[in-house]
């Protein structure tokens, strides 16, 4: 057990406006997740809102800024952050519903059209021998759009139409492994300026990415795609 | 029984946060390649009307290009012309790591690449700064 | 005439498919949830798509609702499952001794079934226990917690439902014994307004029991949660099931790039009270581990606690003896309340079965002829929910 | 990619080109041997073709660079396609302006 300040950012249109800090002592445990914090709190303040489904990394809704940088609350363990006061706040670069919820309509704008398949083909345990009716195992994508590579993103920050590094990634993934989907149309969508050329390779998005889809990566092979003209 | 009317208000737009461009906080090595890439080319830039400006004393004949080659030996004009080809250093390199990444070469390495990149920025900036002084 | 207005109180899996089968009615819904979308239950399972498997012995009125529903899940949300198919293996000799009844009980509930080889599951399974004695091979997959709930909701919002999350009810509009609406609370403004209906559907899990309280009647609810356990890495493949009597940690749900083990079980009087108890993340492995030994090396990404909204009297003690299955309430019937109808216990699998079956109840005492259509319509894909204004 | 090379392309290949005309501009005008210091030193230097040839080519180059540059900061700001093309439009004949200027200067010494 230890006794951690919590500063939570706090925001209501038309009544915690502008925004403010809310100030909390919590009690950790070993186990403690910044998720389980907002759970505890929530009990008492049913005003505080967050977004939150899983609690294992594997939805993508609790992304949030904890200390100045992109996580999933669910898997940030509290006292892994070795500060006395843990900051919390909304994710940046999304319109502001409410507290630390974000709304997510502007992601899936630009990330819907591009129609990654939400299976793939799993790479694990490559040896094993699937039962004949399956054909081969699969697994589901990487990508939790969760957003947190949107707000980590030094462009998206001033260009709201840069099509942005969830989108971008999950185009690369169809040109990888296209599972009936229309690379040539995909890769229309995102060969111009507000798609792979805008990115300056900050690979901000791949260091926030808490699922490895390392967005930045595959930003490089979209461009390594088009330039050697390897999809014709 | 009828409903009330109730709207609710509009998500906050988040505003454009240009002060992302250059924030090194709570940024990794590639974001801070990035922060300099931008900065070191908007000195180039600079320094490019800068030097045609300078240069434009050359269709004054001779005497103006001297007198101004002259006012330019100042120990300040040669550390600030030591910052220039640090800038230059850095720009240039990091271009070519950019471009190597975007070659899809190298992506993985990416933050030693930028390492590797002011390693040798600050070592050939000492060689011309040995060289100028 | 204008449509009927149904109020869905509780934005899960139930909610979510009840939403989708009465839109297709002809119904205008309204989902009030008070966090995000599957917050509560729903989104924290283990991502099992049940084959039935699981509950072929003790519990086969469950089991056959889950084989039917996962036939029905495969056709209409196609693309939202990994299909691997599940195992069942027996480690023990006890384990063995139960593969008969188990085997008799897949063939009485209409689970389709292969029993295969040690070896064979070896070869599919390289970190499966090499003491396994036998493997039973069922069609279990697994599903996306949030993601499933989200293609149905997506879809009733296309045929005009509206889904208002952030929206907590505070109390139960009466007119003398019947319902007649909600107050609501938007957390967003923390302004509260009413909502008007003319049925309210209370599908809120594990706290359906606090929502019938303020119409003033009890639901038989009782919330048992459990722990489960995320790990890095997908240690199999399959689904992996200990066959055996149903209990902790004998079961390793893939998902993703992690391997999920479950799970334990209690139960709670206040859902929203989950005590995370510590030690049962150390059972987990310990358990984890008779099914793939090297589990308990595996690098833990979460622990977390989820309240299942099981049907019970209250005096289980475990929450293993209740059913699964699930039980609609017509509070008219039941207490002489009119307008309200809970949906209490189930599962994410037979979520759309639960819909359909509270439907029909609900289209009936709104006086509208409406079959159910939600065995043949293809749902939309679940990015289609954020087609959506605030 | 489409036949039409993009600005992103042609920006990496100036970059490049920049590499080795730069050097060689650093080093011939300023380090080697002092440096260009007097009128008749740069009059010199620019006599032989070849160099004022790849003077020129550098000018153009380093032109096209730094303007290509300010346009991708200006199109990071999220303008819209309306603005990014009056912007484009503007540097391009800013960019032909300062490469005239480039040209009168090496034809008044020259």
């Amino acid at each position: 057990m230890a006794t951690v300040t919590f500063k939570i950012y706090r925001y209501k249109p038309g009544e915690i406006d502008p925004p403010r800090y809310d100030t909390f002592q919590v009690e950790v445990e070993d186990h403690t997740t910044v998720l389980d914090v907002l759970e505890m709190l929530r009990l008492d303040d049913p005003t505080l809102t967050y977004r939150h489904s899983c609690h294992h990394g594997s939805c993508g809704t609790c992304g949030m800024l904890v200390n100045g940088k992109e996580v999933l609350a669910c898997v940030t363990n509290v006292l892994a952050l070795k500060t006395k006061t843990v900051v919390v706040e909304p994710l940046r670069n999304a319109p502001l519903v409410s507290d630390l919820v974000v709304d997510m309509t502007p992601f899936f704008e630009k990330y819907e059209p591009i129609g990654m398949p939400y299976v793939r083909a799993s790479e694990y345990l490559p040896h094993s021998q699937p039962p004949e009716e399956v054909g081969s195992y699969m697994r589901f994508e990487n990508c939790l759009e969760c957003a947190l590579c949107l707000s980590a993103c030094p462009v998206v920050a001033t260009d709201p139409d840069y099509l942005g590094p969830a989108a971008l990634a999950a185009a690369a993934r169809v040109v990888q492994e296209p599972r009936g989907q229309d690379v040539h149309g995909v890769l229309a969508l995102v060969d111009n300026e507000k798609g792979c050329w805008r990115c300056h390779a900050a690979m901000e998005c791949s260091a926030a990415c808490p699922n490895d889809v390392n967005p930045g990566g595959m930003i490089m092979f979209l461009r390594e795609t088009l330039l050697a003209g390897k999809h014709k | 029984m009828v409903s009330e009317t109730y709207q609710r208000p509009e998500p906050r737009q988040p505003s454009r946060r240009f002060g992302d461009w250059f924030r090194l906080r709570g940024r990794s090595a590639g974001g801070w390649a990035f922060v300099l890439h931008r900065l070191t080319g908007l000195v180039l830039v600079f320094y490019l009307f800068l030097h045609f400006y300078f240069l434009s004393y050359l269709a004054r004949g001779p005497e103006a290009y001297a007198v101004m080659v002259a006012g330019m030996k100042s120990l300040w004009i040669t550390v600030l012309e030591v910052g220039l080809i640090a800038a230059v250093l850095f720009h240039g390199l990091n271009g070519l790591r950019l471009m190597l990444m975007s070659l899809n070469i190298g992506v993985e390495q990416h933050e030693a690449m930028f390492w590797g990149t002011v390693v040798l920025s600050a070592l050939l900036t000492a060689v011309a700064a040995v060289l100028m002084l | 005439m204008s449509k009927p207005h149904v109020v869905i109180i509780g934005g899960g899996a139930t909610g979510a498919a009840l939403a989708h089968d009465l839109s297709l009615r002809g119904v205008q819904v309204t989902v009030v949830e008070r966090g995000e979308v599957t917050s509560g239950t729903t989104g924290r399972h283990h991502g099992l798509l049940h084959s039935g498997a699981r509950y072929a012995v003790k519990d086969q009125e469950s089991a056959r609702e889950c084989i039917q529903e996962n036939m029905i899940l495969r056709k209409i949300a196609p693309g939202s499952f990994e299909l691997n198919n599940g195992l069942f293996v027996a480690i023990t000799d006890e384990d063995m001794a139960y593969r008969p009844a188990f085997l008799e009980g897949l063939e009485t509930c209409g689970i389709p079934y292969k029993e295969i080889t040690p070896q064979e599951a070896l070869a599919r399974e390289p970190n499966l226990n090499p003491a396994v004695k036998a493997a039973v091979e069922v069609p279990d997959g697994t599903m996306d917690a949030m993601r499933l709930p989200l293609r149905f909701l997506a879809t009733a919002q296309s045929n005009g439902a509206v889904v208002k999350t952030y929206t907590e009810v505070e109390e139960l509009l009466m007119q003398g014994k019947t319902v007649v609406g909600v107050r609501v609370r938007d957390h967003v403004t923390e302004k509260t307004y009413t909502i008007g209906a003319d049925l309210v559907v209370n599908a809120g899990g594990a706290w359906s029991g606090k929502i019938a309280a303020m119409a003033g009647v009890h639901v038989p609810l009782q919330p048992s949660p459990g722990v489960l356990v995320a790990v890095y890495g997908r240690w199999n493949n399959m689904v992996l099931n200990r066959m055996h009597r149903s209990g902790d940690g004998d079961i390793i749900v893939p998902q993703r790039t992690l391997s999920v083990i479950g799970t334990s079980s209690w139960v709670v009087e206040d859902p929203d009270r989950l005590e995370m108890k510590k030690e049962h993340i150390q059972l987990m492995y310990e358990y984890g581990a008779v099914l793939v030994p090297a589990i308990k090396n595996a690098k833990m990404r979460a622990a977390w606690a989820a309240a299942r909204p099981l049907i019970g009297s209250g005096g289980a003690h475990t929450g293993r003896e209740l059913s699964r299955t699930f039980k609609c309430f017509d509070h008219a019937e039941r207490d002489g309340v009119e307008g309200f109808v809970t949906i209490a216990g189930g599962k994410a699998t037979t979520a759309r079965g639960m819909a359909e079956v509270t439907a029909n109840v609900v289209v009936r005492k709104l006086g509208l002829d409406a079959p159910c259509r939600t065995r043949e319509v293809v749902l939309l894909p679940h990015t289609a929910y954020y087609r959506r204004r605030w | 990619m489409s036949r039409r090379l993009n600005t992103w392309v042609w920006q990496a290949l100036s970059g490049l080109l920049l590499v080795v005309l730069l050097a060689v501009h650093l080093i011939v005008n300023h380090f080697a041997a002092g440096g260009l210091l007097t009128y008749q030193q740069v009059v010199a230097y620019l006599s032989n073709p070849w160099v004022l040839g790849l003077e020129i080519l550098f000018l153009a180059t380093v032109i096209f660079h730094a303007l290509a540059g300010v346009r991708a900061l200006v199109l990071d700001t999220g303008v819209s396609a309306k603005t990014a093309r009056a912007v484009t439009a503007v540097l391009v004949v800013l960019g032909l302006l300062l490469f005239g200027y480039g040209v009168w200067l090496f034809a008044a010494i020259v």
